[in-house]
């Protein structure tokens, strides 16, 4: 048990609890009833894989991936150890999470706009409401 | 990387995801979902990643609660769940 | 060194003003008390906190024509200060505006009428249309 | 009730397989794991070139900005074309074309002016304090854009702050104020033209027979002494493309979810 802790958690543990936040988003995509609430939930899922990938990035001891001025006209000059990668942050998973962040929110606003249609047609932002009205919908047929 | 500040953050927050989840009153929960955004961006401020920080401070913190309360305040507050 | 020390006490009355603010959050009965702590504390412990880190970058000025870069953080530290200033107080009032409009009635003590309701009327809880 | 119960059953079996995945990760913040150094014996990882080279090939010291508009500039092109995308779906869901009640629609409403800041007693301190606020907000937006090469920010902060500065002002006020600065025909039109900005800059070398978002080409034609300068202006003008994009699409999709698509009254 002790060596498990100290092998598998211990080095991880924020990849736990990112599993841990991502499990409550899906849960809650499945469970709740009220359409905000799942989008709420699908929010908080992909806050966690934003999070996954950000934190591979992460070196210990490392600054932000700003690069020193003094450092950046050395290694102009030729001097190829001006700039240390070990003490610069990984660039690569910022950029990509950076735009997604920003098509997350974009998407977010379809979807809402989707539940703004569906109130306007049904009267009600319960999934299972909604789905008893498209059922009789289809009955009248 | 301070892994004791990364701790504290991170149990905030998973209670603050419960909690955004759990409140019946959707304005609440919105307002707790910008909570949750503003303790992502000082989480990825800790782990080095300003410019992620930056977007998320505006995008998760200020826009995106916007967006969800103004569709609550166009069709209803309460929810069953 | 004086810079120093100064800069320590400004930041740390600061942070006894926010546990003010957080200890009347916690503590006062009703909304509107509540908002009166949260804004008054947060807002000067914010300018003492902000103006003592302020403070603390100016130990790095020896040479001033090469260390010039510091004092842009001073002053971008400062126009902070004077954003928070302009912004929290209108919020405080924004959400007591709030508060009042959405029917939370004040907490006063039995025997005293309270004057609110003579200065500034409701207007009618409107209800969104389907 | 059933569904919660399916519900647990597949979170725990997700979650399961999740955890045991993770005991098989890099230690969190590893400087030698394989995403930031590449696997021993094999190439080394992209994000060391990255480092490495960066401000020698682009003269850009914030190395997110560089890689976002240059290295990785065919990738963000399309991400603001989802976005762009996105701002449309939305016109297309949600836009009432139509005018409902045309018939009294001429008679002024008689809310509309306690809606703005003289009318509404209650709106005034807010209401002045975002008049002094909104612009400075729009300045530190276009410092951001602006100065992304030195410092945090960009195109796509700085278009989103650009964006909510005039969701402030339709929050404070009233949409139609917001709509009087930033009109539907504007915003659209600005959308547009901050993804042609973004396509002609990375379009332009091909016409000097390079390739594609390959910046460098534009050296003759901005009279730079170097194709390092050149690749900066090219990142600049991109993030431009992207500030213009996001800004509208931003204040679009408010104004059409505050007012379900009639872009009146509003909250």
């Amino acid at each position: 048990m002790e060596t498990f802790f100290k092998e598998a958690v211990v080095p991880h543990f924020n990849f736990w609890i990112y599993v841990i936040i991502m499990m409550i988003g899906l849960w809650s995509v499945i469970a709740k009833n009220n359409l905000i609430k799942k989008l709420i939930g699908l929010s908080i899922f992909q806050t966690a894989i934003l999070l996954l990938y950000v934190s591979l990035g992460v070196k210990e001891g490392a600054t932000i991936p700003i690069i020193d001025h003094h450092a950046a006209e050395l290694s102009l000059a030729g001097d190829a150890a001006a700039i240390n990668p070990d003490a610069i942050a990984n660039p690569v998973p910022h950029v990509l999470m950076l735009t997604a962040i920003v098509v997350g929110v974009a998407t977010l606003g379809v979807a809402l706009a989707l539940c703004q249609v569906i109130y306007k047609d049904f009267g009600t932002l319960e999934e299972d409401e909604v789905l008893q009205k498209i059922k009789a919908l289809h009955d009248d047929v | 990387m301070i892994v004791a500040f990364d701790i504290i953050i991170l149990v905030f927050l998973v209670i603050a995801a419960i909690i955004s989840l759990s409140v019946k009153d959707l304005l609440a929960a919105a307002m707790v979902f910008g909570i949750y955004g503003f303790l992502i961006c000082l989480l990825w401020a800790e782990m080095g990643a300003v410019d992620v920080a930056f977007t998320e401070a505006t995008v998760g913190a200020g826009v995106s609660t916007v967006l969800i309360v103004a569709t609550i305040l166009n069709t209803r507050r309460k929810s069953t769940d | 060194m004086i810079l120093t020390i100064l800069s320590v006490i400004l930041i740390v009355s600061g942070l006894v003003f926010f546990f003010g603010a957080a200890v009347g959050l916690m503590r006062f009965p009703d909304f509107y008390s509540r908002m009166h702590a949260a804004g008054k504390g947060d807002t000067l412990s914010t300018l003492l906190v902000i103006s003592g880190f302020a403070l603390y970058q100016f130990r790095d000025i020896h040479d001033f024509s090469h260390d010039w870069p510091v004092l842009l953080v001073v002053l971008k530290l400062l126009a902070i200060v004077v954003f928070i200033y302009l912004t929290s107080p209108t919020s405080t009032s924004a959400l007591a505006d709030a508060g009042w409009e959405d029917g939370i009635d004040p907490v006063i003590e039995p025997g005293r009428e309270n004057h609110l309701e003579d200065d500034c009327h409701r207007t009618p809880p409107s209800s969104p249309q389907p | 009730m059933k569904a919660k119960i399916f519900a647990s059953i597949a979170v725990a079996i997700t979650g399961a397989v999740l955890l045991y995945a993770v005991t098989d990760f890099p230690n969190f913040g590893d400087p030698r794991s394989p995403a930031n150094a590449g696997v021993e014996g094999g190439s080394p990882s992209a994000s060391l070139y990255y480092i490495e080279n960066t401000y020698r090939d682009t003269k850009v010291p914030n190395l997110v900005t560089a890689i976002l508009a240059d290295y990785r500039g065919y990738d963000t092109l399309f991400e603001t074309v989802v976005i762009f995308t996105a701002g449309m779906a939305i016109f297309a869901i949600l836009r009432v074309l139509r005018n409902e009640n045309a018939p009294s629609a001429p008679s002024p409403d008689p809310e509309a002016s306690n809606r703005t800041i003289d009318g509404d007693h209650h709106r005034i301190i807010v209401g002045i304090t975002c008049r002094i606020a909104v612009p400075l907000v729009q300045i530190f937006a276009l410092y951001v854009v602006a100065h992304g090469h030195h410092s945090p920010g960009g195109g796509f902060q700085g278009g989103v702050m650009l964006g909510a500065s005039f969701i402030l002002i339709a929050l404070s006020g009233s949409l139609r104020d917001a709509l009087a600065r930033f009109s539907e025909a504007s915003y659209i039109r600005l959308a547009s033209i901050g993804i042609l900005i973004y396509a002609g800059v990375a379009f332009l070398p091909l016409v000097f027979g390079r390739n594609f978002v390959d910046y460098g080409a534009l050296k003759g034609l901005l009279g730079t002494d170097g194709e390092e300068m050149a690749r900066s202006h090219g990142i600049f003008g991109v993030e431009l493309g992207v500030a213009f994009t996001v800004m509208s699409i931003m204040f679009a999709i408010f104004a059409n979810l505050s007012t379900r698509g009639r872009l009146k009254g509003g909250l």
